[in-house]
């Protein structure tokens, strides 16, 4: 990996993070964001070494309703990105979706879903269009460990694998599905098993680690080009907020978070491999963290001067045109 | 000009929507190897290949959602669910997602899928197979429902949902598929006929029956009846039911002042209530008389075959109730 | 006496039954440990144990049925879905084996099932997750439908349910959980509220309004607002939406001769419109205005605050509808 | 196993085929049956076998469409079966549900279900309903190869796992689900792999040879009443008939049919058993068909001489009491 890469992934996650406590501030503090608010803290090597690793131009990005991470690092600005968190006309989707439904038709980012594992489908039914039109794009379809529990999942992943689409499902395996930790709600708490039922293959990654999820995701990509079929990757994470907002402290054993945050944190990681492996400076990356600041004041700002939608466009878009 | 069956008039719907636009395909279960289990996509694999005539796995909710997903993706795909019946089991996936995307999104995507539903009772299949649930589905907004009565209007309006930028549910009157008597015209040339517009079936003056699908023929025998006892009732025939065009209905209305409203499914909260309802609100100063429904009765279809058909409507029920408010 | 809100009078009936009824169990996601997302068991989980207070994984599908399956086999599961608009996924588990299994198998089984399911709109959830579908799951016979308004309701009617020996889908409304506005006594002592009866909740003469749910609440206010110009309204409160009871609205009715139905799901093929169909075919000499509908818009729900609320009922809107037909 | 045993094995898998003979000329040829009908001739085997090993006492049976076998191997009268499938007032559910909805509360059958997977999570809720009792039963339920692939399958096998349920999940895999072949419909055509996706001990076994079925099915039982949990069994087994009537040739290979019929039927192997290995006589086998031959032509004349449901009995037990 080259320097500026890393650096430029370190400024991705830094900017996902410092998006988020800025949300989380504007939600709890100012009551400016409202109905549910996930937080992807924690998860942001997940979203930014997977995407990565994706062709811009081709291929396609599905996920679940915790979508900022994702949503930043297919570069959509963070002023839309908060303004569509404060339900404004200027939002990525005009304050339609807020939170949880956040999208780019030009990025190929088909959205954040809200009902758990159904975008599962969707997701399929992309890769399904890709390979029915032959054009070499394949489907990063993210969820998490709660969701590898629904009926969605195992209908996508059956199907997948009959028709051999281009598919890399992506488990987020952050531990809980809101308050149910892994082994409450799968059988088998190994998730990567799960993939065998539909001889899919499967590899468990450290999803903290930027690196490595970015070389296994760019794997699975390739395999999906050479038509080998859908591929699994249970990504192995950790949130540190709450599920949604205020429940942070409610289900872990003590000491459980910090263990993650101090000794996992994928952004701590990725710090200390630039220091130390490729000399980076204290200053290159405090220079960084200042521009993301910026970058976080003015998209605030964006969001809290845009204007909301108006009345009258309640009714636009139901069918489409 | 060719007199085909419902059936056929949808099969060759299908067909030439496909030669027409390589975009479109079709998957579910059984619609390749086995031709459909009602036989509406026969050759089809052997004309366009497997990878435009896709057999699933038994999989409702993946099959309407990936539909939904490879619409949205660019491709037009028509999936089928063996029967209504089986909808339920991908409830979610149809009126929370496909009905969805276009407004939640802000109009960035479009997704233009049909789901094809052959649906319908009277045929011994029990109470959790003989579903004619076209009212759940009408009731959410984003998703058009269409359920036409006879082969013109099969075709032109299977035609239109297949490019149509939306998700469009296309339900089949099952019992109509073969039926000598529906039977039809339908034109050589291609045409569409528009979703959300009704028709006038029968032309009359002393009352309108307000009917679709399968209610379309009890009425008309029910109107020959009447004929017969100098009764001239219009038929009004709505075809689709999500937007609902009352337009017609509301016509026929203020020059009948009487009508009865006869749909296959449940009564209760059914198809019939919201026409009576804009009806009532819409031309209240014409009501002469109580708007009548005739419709399955409340209960859940029981197997036996005269049991189960004493709770459907007939043409007997829709005289009756005609007759009590002339 | 106990002064409660709406949710402590879900909880007080949820605990109470568990005491009473061994077989009574609870199970759904996040019930337990985490003590329901809208902590309606917060407690349970330490009060009955593991056995009797039932964490799942997201599988609503089963949640349902497994709900159905334990019922039918002698015990009386109350299992909850995280909001209603989660059971679409369990739509079919729900409407066509919970409603079923009496009728199909001849009345051999019994299936004392009560699915919980907090519902409706106005929290800025976006399309998904903002239904109030009542309506769809109503349509159904075979499954019992009901909605509280108070808290007095929402114990006696889950109470009830619970010991109902057939399927119940028991609607919550979220916004009237802790609402203080809605606070009302409770007595001590055991009682339960019938299911399929309504229930004046307003005494008037002059208009009368249907409604329940969170309808009930626009239009007490509604009311309260007309009564300062000099209008009594009647408000009817249906409480149970299958089997529905109409003798209360009908009789209010052919007093007042004016109605107003209000209702927070969508309008087309509401619950408003089988109401209005029922009224006008059963009162319909009494009939003086046309019955009008305040009812969420045809519009998926979107997220942005002012622009959800504008699509919902409010009190304003039910008091000019009255006003229209005065 | 003992002769006597073995014997009454034998009638119950001559009754059952010969049940479903008649009732495919009832169907066919006189027009007295209607709906669907799913003929089970082939699999008798796999209905015998298990329900032998069953405790009639505790132990619930739960299934799909193709039930016949299931209802007649528990007991039920030939002659109530057989007024079902006309829709009479004496059949074992009034005329009520049909061929494909036969069920005896007393029998502990809970009934043939329409809705391909659904009754898994029925009988996954009896098996809980045992659990949460502490009575000891266990919930024997049978599903064929195709309903594998539906969520209902997953959400199910999962919850049993998650709960340690007692209950024994049946795959009769019998090669196709309608016309699709098991590895057209499953991406892993090894259907007891599945299970290992739920932790869920799983075993293969011959469905035609009655003997091996009879013995897995005790072992699994054994296991859930030691509480040792969910259990799987693959029956390899093969449907002779149509998957309802009128598809008998549609879609298999030529001559599968006649090896499975000429090599591995379940009749005939037991035939063979009982007349080699426990010295039965060809008369005592013949004598047994006679019984049965008389018990169909008294059930058939029963059916038909019966009423149908009156009338007025159609609103009845919408609701139970
Ligand atoms: C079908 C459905 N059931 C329940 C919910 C409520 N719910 C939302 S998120 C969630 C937990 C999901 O956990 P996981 O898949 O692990 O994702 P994470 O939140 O950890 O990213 C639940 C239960 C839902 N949205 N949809
Ligand atoms: C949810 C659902 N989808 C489709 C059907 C239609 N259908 C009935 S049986 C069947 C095939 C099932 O195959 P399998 O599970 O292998 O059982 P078999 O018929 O072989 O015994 C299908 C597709 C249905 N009844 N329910
Ligand atoms: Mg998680
Ligand atoms: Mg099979």
């Amino acid at each position: 990996m080259d320097k500026t890469t890393l650096l430029e992934w370190y400024r991705q996650m830094v900017l996902i993070r410092r998006f988020e406590e800025r949300s989380d501030e504007l939600y709890q503090l100012e009551g400016k964001i409202k109905g549910f608010l996930h937080l992807y803290i924690g998860q942001e090597a997940v979203a930014v070494g997977t995407i990565a690793a994706r062709d811009p131009e081709r291929d396609h990005l599905i996920t679940a309703y915790r979508d900022h991470g994702h949503a930043l690092a297919v570069g959509l600005e963070a002023g839309a990105v908060m303004a569509e968190l404060m339900g404004k006309a200027t939002g990525v989707v005009g304050g339609r979706g807020g939170s949880m439904h956040l999208a780019s038709k030009e990025k190929k980012f088909w959205g954040g879903y809200g009902i758990v594992g159904a975008h599962l489908t969707l997701g399929t039914g992309m890769a399904l269009a890709e390979q029915y039109k032959g054009s070499g794009g394949v489907c990063l379809c993210y969820f998490g460990d709660g969701a590898t529990n629904i009926g969605y999942f195992h209908e996508s992943l059956n199907m997948a694998g009959v028709w051999g689409l281009p598919i890399v499902f992506i488990c987020e395996n952050n531990k809980y599905g809101m308050g149910t930790a892994v082994d409450r709600a799968s059988a088998n708490p190994n998730l990567a098993d799960k993939a065998k039922a539909y001889n899919i293959p499967a590899k468990k990654i450290d999803g903290m680690n930027i690196v490595e999820v970015y070389k296994a995701t760019q794997k699975a990509i390739d395999a999906c080009r050479k038509g080998k079929g859908p591929q699994f990757l249970e990504m192995v994470t950790y949130r540190y907020e709450g599920h949604s907002i205020g429940d942070r402290t409610r289900y872990r054993p003590a000491g459980e978070l910090d263990k993650w945050r101090d000794e996992k944190d994928p952004i701590a990681t990725l710090q200390k491999v630039l220091l130390e492996e490729y000399e980076a400076s204290e200053a290159e990356l405090v220079a960084i963290d200042d521009v993301v600041m910026k970058e976080i004041d003015d998209a605030v700002t964006f969001a809290n001067e845009s204007p909301l939608p108006a009345p009258e466009t309640l009714f636009d878009h139901i069918y489409p045109a | 000009m060719a007199r085909l069956t419902l059936r056929e008039a949808i099969t060759e719907a299908l067909r030439e929507e496909m030669q027409r636009d390589e975009n479109v395909f079709i998957m579910g279960e059984e619609v390749g190897a086995w031709g459909g289990t009602y036989a509406v996509t026969k050759g089809f694999l052997e004309e366009f290949g497997e990878r435009r005539v896709r057999d699933t796995p038994i999989s409702e909710m993946v099959i309407a959602g990936a539909a939904v997903g490879a619409a949205m993706a660019g491709t037009r795909p028509v999936a089928e669910f063996m029967t209504i019946n089986f909808a339920f089991v991908a409830f979610d996936a149809i009126v929370n997602h496909a009905a969805k995307v276009s407004y939640m999104f802000n109009g960035q995507f479009d997704c233009p899928v049909v789901f094809r539903a052959p649906g319908g009772g009277g045929k011994q299949l029990g109470a959790t197979h003989s579903h004619t649930p076209d009212v759940i589905f009408a009731h959410f907004p984003g998703l058009k429902v269409v359920c036409p009565a006879t082969p013109y209007d099969a075709k032109g309006l299977l035609k239109a949902a297949i490019r149509d930028n939306g998700p469009v549910l296309f339900i089949e009157p099952v019992p109509l598929y073969t039926s000598p008597k529906v039977r039809g015209d339908v034109p050589d040339e291609d045409y569409i006929v528009p979703i959300g517009e009704a028709d006038i079936k029968r032309v009359g003056k002393d009352v309108t029956i307000i009917t679709y699908g399968e209610g379309l023929h009890v009425s008309l025998d029910a109107a020959e009846t009447l004929a017969k006892e100098g009764v001239q009732a219009e038929v009004v025939d709505l075809r689709t039911l999500q937007p609902l065009d009352m337009s017609l209905a509301l016509a026929s209305f203020k020059k009948t002042f009487k009508a009865v409203v006869v749909e296959f499914g449940h009564q209760t909260y059914g198809i019939g209530a919201e026409v009576v309802a804009q009806l009532q609100e819409q031309a209240f100063d014409y009501l002469d008389a109580p708007i009548k429904r005739v419709a399955q009765y409340d209960v859940p279809a029981p197997y036996s075959g005269e049991l189960e058909k004493s709770a459907l409507p007939d043409a007997k029920k829709v005289v009756t109730a005609v007759k009590e408010i002339l």
